[in-house]
C-alpha cells in the first residue's frame, strides 16, 4: 500500500455491526504531546515506464495510440460539426487528456468493471469501446445515438460497457459512483468502480461524503481527479486552498497517489495497481494532473491562461509521446503510425455521415425512457 | 388480516421485501444498531445483518446518491430519511440523479429504488423540522411519489413501491407511526400505484385528502353526516401519478371540491388538484375548489401557533359548507 | 432612456446598488476574473476589486450559505448562480436557512440577499441543465421570487431586490441575455416587487405570462387581435408574492385565462394560478383555466424533441382559441 | 502556529485578483520520488494548565463556575419541564459539555465576535449571557422567549450577543458561520466567528465547503468540532473512516488542534490562541472532545453505550473538576460554591416562574417575522 499513517487509525478495521472496533474499548484522551501525523503518496511521474515493464505487446500499443487518436480525432470533428450547427448546447472537448481515458480503459475489464464520469465524457466512452458512430449520432440529437439523442454531448452512456454517464452536475455523480461500487461488493461480483471528475469537483461536499463513504465501507471504487488545472475560467490555486488533492485520500485513510496523465504508461502502471487494491475492497483516491488544449466549452476562449502555459504543455503532448516512444524503440515507423491515423479519419468521417443519416427521434419519443412504467399517466 | 402500528406496516413490507428479494437493501441514519429513530425498522438487523441493512453516516447526498448508483447497478434500495427535511441537503441527488439519468440515457437504465422517511410537520418541532415535501417532489417528472394514510395501504403501496422500477419518494408520517389498523397480512397484497381510494362514498361535496389530513377529512365527513349531509372521501394515496380520473369522476356527481392538504399553499399539491378539477369538471362544478392547507408561513414552535399553523377540521368543515353554500 | 441588453440591465442594476451601498457585493463561480459565465458581471472585477467581486470554488451549498452568513451579520450580497439548476445542491441553505431564520429567531435578523442567475430551458442542454425552479421555491414562504421578460423590468425589479430586506430569488434567461430593451436609467428608478404589469389590454381573454413566455403571449395576441380578439396580456414579474389581485380583475372583465409556463406542470405557478382565479372570480370564469407549459418530462437533448417540450405559441393560440369557444 | 507543512502549500498566499500565485508560474509537475507529507497538531489535554498561567482571577474561576453551573441546573429543569410537558418538540441537552461553551464565551469578547451553532444550543446561550428567563421562555413556547416562541430549544437567537443560533439542519449552519466571518472581515470591525457543530456533522459536505471557503479567502472562523463521541446512537468510529477530525485541518492548510472538552481552562488555553489567529485571518480547525451524559434528546435512552462508559466520563465532569480544582489551590470553600449553586437553582426556578407566567404568542403573530416587508400579502 501506498500510504502509512504512522498513528493507526481505529476505524480501519470497523465491523459496523460489533460493538467496538478491533474490540477494543473507544480512547479518546486527549494527548499532552503534539500530535504528528504523517502520509507518503506514491508517484507516477511521466516518462518512467516501459512497454515491457507494463506487459504491452507492439499490438498493444498500436491499439492504445488509434484509441487515443480516435478521441482527438473524434472531437476535432465534433467541434468542426458545432461550428456548422450540427451539434448544439454544450460540448466539452477532452482534447490533451486522451491518456487518462485510454490508460484507465486499458486498466479495466471492460463490461465488468464500472465507468462513471462527469459532462467531459466522450474520451471515456470512446476509450471504453463505443462507437464513433453511436457517439456522434448523439452529438447530433439523434435516434441512433448511445442515449437515443436525449442525452446529448454531457450524458453518453452505455449499459453493455458498465459506462454510467456522462453527468453534468460537477460533483452529483461521485455518489453514484461509490454506490456502483457497492452494489459490486453487494454481488460480489469482483467488479471495481473508477469514479471520473474534475479538479473543481473537489469544491463540492458530495465528493468528500462519498470518499468517507468508500472509506468507511470499504468499497472497490477508485476515485480519479482529472485536474486539468482549471475549473471552466478558475485555476485550481484559486479556488482551493490546498491543490495537491492526493493529500485528501489521507482524510479517509485512504492511499492517494499523484499521476502524470500526460503518458498513458504512468496511469496504466498507477491505474492497474489501485484497480488491484480496489478489488480488494481497498479505496483510494488518484490525482491525475492532465491538460485540455481547448476552451472549457465551445464558448470559452480561454483567456485566463497564457499562449506559452499552453503550449508547453502541448509539447507533453500523450499521442506525441506514444508515437515517439514506439518510434524511438522500433516498435513502430512513421508509415505505420500515418495509416492508422488515415484509418481514424475514415472511421470518424463516417461517424458523421452515419450521424447525418440517423433520424431525429420521433415526436412521441418524448414521453419515453421518463419511467419504466410503460403506461405513465402524463399530464397532457 | 392483523392489526398493526403504522409503523410495524412498513416494516412488513420491507421484511417481506427483503426476503423475497435479496437485491432489496436499507440504508440510512440509525437504521441498524438504533432500530431506526422511530423504530420503524426494529429488529431487522439482527434479522438480515449488516450486509443489507446499512447505518450511515450523516451524509445525506452521499448515502442518497449511493442508492442510486446502486440502483442503477442492479439492486433495489430503500433509503431512509430519518426525516424528509433533511432530503433537501440530497435535493440534487433526488430530483437530478435519481429523477433524470434514465431519461438522460435513452432508456438503458432503470432505477428501482425507494427514499422513504417521515415527512410534514409533527407538533412542535419548529420550522426546518416540518416541511411537506410532496408537492416539490412532485414537480418533477421521473419520480413518483406516494402518501399513504392508514397501515394497510402502506403496507401494499410500499410493497409496491419496492417493486416499482422506478425511483418513488415514499412519505411516511412520525405522528401517525403508532397509529393502528387491520393490515393485510398476504405477501403478495399488493397496492398499486397511482390509484386513489374511495374511502366514502358521498354526494354533497367531495373531500380529497392524503396522509395525515385523510383523518380530518373523515371527521368532517362524520360531522357533515351528523348534519345530513354526505361528504364523499377521496384519499389519492399517491401523489404522482395523481388518480385524477377518480377525483373528477367524484365532482361530476357531487359538484363541489375541498382539499385538506398539510402542505404549504403556493404551488403545491392541492393548487394542482384544483387545476385539474376546474380544467376536466368546469361544468359539474357548482361552487370553486377551496383548499385548506397549512399556513402560508414557515412552521412556529410555539404549541398554540402550531395548532393554528396546521388545516383544521374546523376550517375543512367550513370550507365544504361553503362549497355547498349552507353555511 | 438607453437601450440595452438584458444583461447590461442587470450588470446595471448591481453597479448601481453597489455604487449606492459599500455592503452589497457580487459572490459566484466565475463572476470575477472570467466576467461571468454569460458576461453578465463584465467589468464588474475590475471596478469595484476583489474585496467586492469575488470568485468562488463550484461550492453552491458553501457560497449560498455563505452568502446568507454575511447577511445576517450586515451585508446585502448578491449570490450568482451560474445557472439556478446548480441551486439544487444549495437547496437546504435556500429554503431553510436564507427562508426560515428571521422567523426561527423571532424576526432579531434580517436577510437581505438575493440569489439570482439563469433559470429554466436555454435549448439544448439537456435534462439537468434546463429545470425551472420558480415553482419550487415559490412554494416556501419566508422566500420572494422575481422573474422578469425584459431589460427594463429586470433593471427596476433587481433593484429593488437588492435593497429588500428579505431574501430574493432573482431568475434570469440565458436566452433573454441578448435581448435587448429601453431601460429607465434612473438610478431610483425601482419597480416594487409583487406588482404585476398589465402589458397590453383586451377584452376576450388574458393571458398570464412571465419571463420568456412572456414573449410567447404577445405573439400570440397579435396573432389573436389579426382576427379580430383582443388579448390582455399580463406579467406578473415577481411569482412570490404574485400579485392575484391585478389578474383577478382583468379576469372579471375577459372571463377567460390562459397562462403560459415554461415550467413542468405539476404543482407549479400555473397551478396556482388557476386555483387563485377559479377561487376568486370563478362566478366571472366562463371557460375553464387553461395552461400551456413545458411537458410533464425531463428536458431532452434532440432538437426537435425539446421545441417540442417547450410551450409554444401555437398551443396557447389554440388554448385562448379553446376558452374563447372559437375553435 | 500550531502547523508545519514541509512541502509549502501555494494556496496559503494567494491573491485571487492576481494572476499567479506569489508571482510564480504554477508547477504541476509529478515529481519522481514518493511525496512525503506531514503535519503536527498541537494538543491541549485536561488538567494541564493553571488559573495563574491563564490570568484568571478568582472573582473569574467564580464567574466560570457560576456558569457552568447555570447550564446544567437550567438543563435539569429544562428536562423535568419536559417531563411535565410544558416543552414539546425535541429537547437536546448539553449536560457534561458546559467547559466547551463557557471556555468559549470566555475567550472572545461577547456581543463584538460572533457564535452560532446547532440545536444544542443552550449551553452556549446561557455561556454569552442570555438570561435563564428568555431561554425558558423560548423552551415554554412563550412570547417572551429569545425567539418570541418561534424557535424553541434547537432555535435560540441573540442579536445583540452576536449569536446566530441555533440550528437543526446538521451542518447546514456551518457555511453560515463562515460568511458571518466574511462579513467581519469585510466590515474590518476585527470580530471573529466561533463555529460550532458536531462530530456528526463531518459526515456533511458543507462542512468541507465551508473549511475550504475559509481557508481560501482567509476568514476570521475557528471551526470548533464538538466531538462528544456519538451523533445521536451512532459512535464516531461507525460514520468515519478517520476519525481524528483535528486532522481535517490539514486538508485546507489550516492549523488543527485537538482539545480536552472536560477542562474548561484546556478549552480556554486553546480558544485563546485560536480566536488570536483568526483576528489575524488565519483560520483553524480545533477538535474538542466531550461527552454528553444524556442521550440525544429526550426520547434516547442511550442503549448504544455502557453504563461503564458514561460513569468513566461522568468521573471528569468539567464542574467538578473546576471545584476541586479551586478547593484544592484554597481559592475556594464548600460553603461559597454551594451557595453559588443556590443562587444558581433560585435563579433556574425564577426562570421558570418568568416561563410560565409569560404569555402565549398572540394567533397573529404567526404571520409576524416571516418577511421583514411589513405588509407581505400572505395567501389566506
Ligand atoms: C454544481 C454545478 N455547478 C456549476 C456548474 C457549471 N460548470 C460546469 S463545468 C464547470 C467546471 C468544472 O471543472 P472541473 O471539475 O475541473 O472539470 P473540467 O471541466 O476541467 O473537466 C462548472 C463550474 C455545474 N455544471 N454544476
Ligand atoms: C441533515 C440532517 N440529517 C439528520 C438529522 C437528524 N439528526 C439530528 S441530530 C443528529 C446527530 C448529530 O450528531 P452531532 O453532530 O455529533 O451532534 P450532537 O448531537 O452530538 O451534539 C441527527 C442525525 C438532522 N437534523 N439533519
Ligand atoms: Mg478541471
Ligand atoms: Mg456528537
Amino acid at each position: 500500500m501506498a500510504s502509512k499513517t504512522r498513528k493507526k487509525q481505529q476505524a480501519t478495521q470497523v465491523d459496523q455491526a460489533a460493538g467496538q472496533p478491533n474490540g477494543q474499548v473507544v480512547q479518546l484522551q486527549v494527548p499532552s504531546k503534539p500530535i504528528h501525523f504523517e502520509q507518503t503518496f506514491e508517484t507516477y511521474p511521466a516518462g518512467a515506464y516501459t512497454h515491457e515493464e507494463l506487459g504491452l505487446s507492439r499490438e498493444d500499443l498500436l491499439a492504445i495510440y488509434r484509441n487515443m487518436l480516435l478521441q482527438r480525432r473524434f472531437e476535432e470533428r465534433a467541434a468542426q460539426m458545432y461550428g456548422k450547427q450540427k451539434i448544439a448546447g454544450f460540448l466539452h472537448l477532452y482534447i490533451g487528456e486522451e491518456a487518462v481515458s485510454t490508460g484507465a480503459a486499458w486498466s479495466i475489464k471492460i463490461g465488468h468493471d464500472s465507468v462513471i464520469t462527469a459532462y467531459r465524457d466522450h474520451g471515456i466512452a470512446l476509450a471504453l469501446g463505443m462507437t464513433a458512430n453511436e457517439c456522434m449520432a448523439e452529438l447530433f440529437g439523434k435516434i441512433d445515438g448511445c442515449s437515443r439523442g436525449k442525452g446529448g454531448s454531457m450524458h453518453f452512456f452505455k449499459a453493455e460497457k458498465k459506462f454510467f454517464g456522462g453527468h453534468g452536475i460537477v460533483g452529483g455523480h461521485v455518489p453514484l459512483g461509490v454506490g456502483i461500487a457497492f452494489a459490486h461488493k453487494y454481488k460480489e461480483d469482483g467488479g471495481v468502480c473508477l469514479t471520473f471528475f474534475g479538479d473543481g469537483a473537489m469544491g463540492q461536499g458530495t465528493v468528500h461524503e462519498s470518499m468517507n463513504l468508500a472509506a468507511l465501507y470499504k468499497l472497490p471504487v477508485v476515485f480519479i481527479i482529472e485536474n486539468n488545472q482549471y475549473a471552466m475560467g478558475t485555476a485550481v490555486w484559486r479556488a482551493f486552498a490546498n491543490t495537491e488533492f492526493y493529500r485528501y485520500a489521507a482524510n479517509y485513510n485512504m492511499p492517494g497517489a499523484l499521476v502524470d496523465g500526460m503518458d498513458v504508461f504512468s496511469v496504466m502502471k498507477a491505474l492497474r495497481k489501485y484497480v488491484a487494491l480496489a478489488r480488494e475492497y481497498q479505496p483510494s483516491v488518484l490525482e491525475v494532473r492532465t491538460y485540455r488544449y481547448r476552451g472549457h466549452s465551445m464558448s470559452d476562449p480561454a483567456k485566463y491562461r497564457t499562449k506559452e502555459e499552453l503550449e508547453a504543455k502541448k509539447k507533453e503532448d500523450p499521442i506525441i509521446r506514444l508515437k515517439s516512444y514506439m518510434l524511438q524503440h522500433g516498435l513502430s515507423t512513421n508509415e505505420e503510425l500515418d495509416a492508422i491515423d488515415a484509418d481514424v479519419k475514415k472511421e470518424v468521417q463516417a461517424s458523421v455521415e452515419f450521424a447525418e443519416k440517423s433520424p431525429l427521434p420521433p415526436l412521441e419519443s418524448i414521453y419515453e425512457d421518463v419511467y419504466a412504467q410503460p403506461d405513465y399517466p402524463f399530464l397532457a | 388480516m392483523a392489526i398493526m402500528q403504522f409503523r410495524e406496516a412498513i416494516r412488513a413490507a420491507m421484511i417481506e421485501e427483503m426476503e423475497r428479494d435479496e437485491r432489496v437493501f436499507l440504508i440510512g441514519e440509525e437504521v441498524g444498531q438504533y432500530d431506526g429513530a422511530y423504530k420503524v425498522s426494529e429488529g431487522m438487523l439482527k434479522r438480515f445483518g449488516p450486509k443489507r441493512v446499512i447505518d450511515t453516516p450523516i451524509s445525506e447526498a452521499g448515502f442518497a446518491g449511493l442508492g442510486i448508483g446502486a440502483a442503477l447497478n442492479g439492486l433495489r434500495p430503500i433509503v431512509e430519511f430519518m426525516t424528509f427535511n433533511f432530503s433537501f441537503v440530497a435535493f440534487d441527488q433526488l430530483v437530478n440523479n435519481a429523477a433524470k439519468i434514465r431519461y438522460m440515457s435513452g432508456g438503458q437504465f432503470k432505477i428501482p429504488i425507494v427514499f422513504r422517511g417521515p415527512n410534514g410537520a409533527a407538533g412542535q418541532l419548529a420550522a426546518t423540522h416540518s416541511t411537506s415535501t410532496e408537492s416539490v417532489y412532485s414537480y418533477f417528472p421521473g419520480l413518483k411519489v406516494v402518501a399513504p394514510s392508514n397501515p394497510d395501504d402502506a403496507k401494499g403501496l410500499l410493497k409496491s413501491a419496492i417493486r416499482d422500477d422506478d425511483p418513488v419518494i415514499f412519505l411516511e408520517s412520525e405522528l401517525m407511526y403508532s397509529m393502528r389498523g387491520e393490515v393485510n397480512e398476504d405477501p403478495e397484497y399488493l397496492i398499486p400505484l397511482g390509484k386513489a381510494r374511495i374511502a366514502r362514498e358521498g354526494e354533497d361535496v367531495t373531500i380529497v385528502a392524503h396522509s395525515k389530513s385523510y383523518w380530518i377529512a373523515l371527521e368532517v365527513a362524520d360531522r357533515l353526516a351528523e348534519e345530513g349531509y354526505s361528504a364523499e372521501v377521496i384519499d389519492p394515496r399517491t401523489i404522482r401519478p395523481f388518480d385524477f380520473d377518480t377525483v373528477v369522476q367524484s365532482i361530476k356527481k357531487t359538484n363541489r371540491c375541498v382539499i385538506i392538504d398539510e402542505s404549504n399553499p403556493f404551488a403545491s399539491v392541492s393548487s394542482e388538484v384544483a387545476f385539474q378539477v376546474q380544467q376536466r369538471a368546469f361544468d359539474y362544478l357548482d361552487a370553486p375548489v377551496l383548499r385548506v392547507t397549512a399556513k402560508d408561513t414557515p412552521a412556529p414552535y410555539a404549541k398554540n401557533l402550531i395548532e393554528y399553523y396546521m388545516p383544521s377540521a374546523d376550517a375543512a368543515y367550513e370550507a365544504c359548507k361553503k362549497v355547498m353554500y349552507v353555511d
